[in-house]
């Protein structure tokens, strides 16, 4: 197969799955007789091609593991009345933490974050189910069964994260206690876990 | 320190007192219990002062500090009393208790702000609707695991994503159903009954229509015009009705049909 | 405007409008300063150009008055190849769109469907239809003698229901989530701004 075909057919896929995304896992079953190398390097070169030309109004985004076709940035303001995807209005700021909190953390009690914050966090917890940037994993050991949150496939695409990698790290781990460190170091495998599970 | 950020402004006690630690330049590690006491009470009268509702949370911090300030200035007791109503409570460990909180609530603080810039890039790249491929898809349902399946839930968000998409398919009816009601017009609606009352008026009788885009923007104006100086709202005590009165910037406000372009 | 810019934020908005397409009004109505004699230019070149390029996968046709952005013929196939791919989110939002209404408006037509939706529905109802999700369940009164849809027993299974009356209520379901909880974050996030400029 010609590289033009090729990137052809890759484009021909990411328009016609538009918002959703294409994963790379979907092109090679799609081209089984090219090698995912030529696959991924054909998508480098079609990107900045996108972005180097003007006369270009759509660009290939990122998703964990794929792709999408959207349309430039500048492009928002024309974008927003023609869109058949519905673009929400920005997290509130206790959203925005309690979502954080949730993505170092998880898997995590609604108590947790309440004591984190220093206020309670419920509606906020709402709000972010009902966008679907969080769920519920689990229920805590324990009298309450308290339910468990961790932050789902959406909370990646929407902060345009590729995986929970990329988050900066924590690195204010409290001075001294050794303890603490310990406690980290714990959270951290956990939480390395819980990201290779997404 | 002056007042120009509001009770409002912050998510929580532990966001207060960290906003109080950066503005007053002092050593997280190494905190003066004193002065973050006075500070952080301060802005807490001062906040009741402008009849700002504070919640409970923001009190509950007060008297924490309060009593750790306090039980600094007294004498170590030499033995402590296992069997009293409330056990000594060591003043320092609360301070280390506190600092921790408060490193621990300010890098969450930090994670979250990076998430905003995140958030802010991609909310700016549209995508169309995928295609409906379906008549190509040959799956037996019922033979997908559990995990896979899509869930009550995601038909739920599907139904409602629908309903946005088609409310915002007609987009430029909706954008002047915004503009029925401007702030500007009902900031000039409320000073105008209130110069026909002659009289300060309850806060309550302000707001006339019931409905939720009325009732946002009366409050707004409100807001607006407290800003200016043109209204102010008084409240005898908890509870209380609240009166709205003229003040002195509101002979000063262009009442003009367009006065306000909001 | 430049050309370029002009022609970036023509593709944009037909690759926004998908299958849909754009009428050459909407065009002139968002590029206003332009006359439409460049828009139509434009695209006729653009037209051209992306027949010609062997590495695009996309084409240009008409519409009566206007254009849609499709892929090109020979992608079909291709298309089948990706649609048989199975997916671990089996279910496509069009899918799960329609779903909702029939568990909710049992028994219902397929014309009731398309108005709420808003969109044709006739290739997801097949797809339900396959998956054995929904049935029909009689036929309309009147003329046409409507096919009426209900939905099956595989229906509560898939979705881990023991009965419909575990359904969110709709008159919850609609109002409820992401559009109040915004409305309220919106509020509060307007209340704050206008707060912090006191």
């Amino acid at each position: 197969m010609t590289p033009e075909k090729m990137r052809s057919i890759i484009e021909g896929l990411l328009y016609l799955t538009g918002e959703e995304g294409l994963l790379l896992d979907q092109i090679s079953k799609v081209l089984s007789d090219c090698p995912v190398r030529d696959i991924t390097d054909t998508i480098e070169k079609m990107k900045a091609d996108f972005e180097n030309d003007d006369a270009c109004g759509l660009m290939v985004a990122d998703l964990p593991n794929g792709y999408r076709l959207t349309t430039k940035p500048f492009m928002a303001g024309y974008a927003e009345k023609f869109a058949a995807i519905p673009k929400s209005s920005p997290l509130s700021q206790a959203s925005l933490e309690t979502v954080a909190i949730v993505a170092y953390k998880q898997p995590v009690s609604r108590i947790t974050i309440d004591e984190i914050r220093g206020v309670k966090s419920e509606r906020a917890l709402q709000t972010l189910m009902v966008r679907g940037l969080i769920k519920e994993v689990g229920r805590a050991e324990g009298a309450g069964r308290a339910i468990l949150y961790g932050v789902t496939s959406t909370f990646l695409d929407y902060f345009g994260l590729h995986s929970l990698d990329e988050m900066p790290p924590l690195i204010e781990a409290v001075k001294q206690p050794n303890e603490q460190l310990d406690a980290y170091d714990l959270f951290y495998d956990k939480y390395k876990e819980t990201v290779n599970n997404l | 320190m002056e007042y120009k950020v509001k009770i409002d402004a912050f998510e929580g006690p532990l966001d207060l007192l960290l906003h109080l630690i950066k503005t007053l330049e002092i050593d997280i590690y190494d905190i003066p219990v004193a002065e973050i006491t006075d500070q952080y009470l301060d802005f807490i009268h001062n906040m009741q002062k402008l009849e700002l509702n504070v919640a409970s949370e923001y009190l509950v911090m007060a008297a924490t500090l309060i009593a750790m300030k306090s039980r600094m200035l007294l004498p170590k007791p030499e033995v402590y009393d296992e069997a009293a109503d409330e056990p000594y409570e060591d003043p320092e460990e609360t301070r280390q208790t506190l600092m921790q909180q408060l490193l621990e609530y300010r890098q969450y603080k930090e994670a979250a702000q990076s998430l905003r810039s995140g958030e802010s890039e991609r909310l700016l790249l549209f995508s169309k609707q995928p295609e409906d491929l379906s008549e190509f898809e040959r799956e037996d349902v019922t033979a997908i695991p559990k995990s896979e399946r899509a869930t009550v839930h995601d038909m739920m968000r599907a139904f409602q994503r629908m309903l946005i998409r088609k409310k915002l398919e007609t987009p430029l009816d909706t954008k002047i159903d915004r503009q029925v009601l401007p702030i500007g017009q009902q900031m000039n609606r409320v000073l105008e009954d209130l110069k026909r009352a002659r009289h300060p008026l309850r806060f309550d009788l302000l707001f006339t229509k019931k409905d939720r885009a009325h009732i946002i923007v009366t409050f707004l104006a409100l807001l607006e015009l407290m800003k200016k100086d043109a209204v102010f709202c008084e409240q005898d005590r908890n509870f209380a009705d609240i009166f709205v009165s003229l003040g002195k910037g509101a002979a000063l406000l262009d009442t003009g049909e367009n006065a306000f372009n909001y």
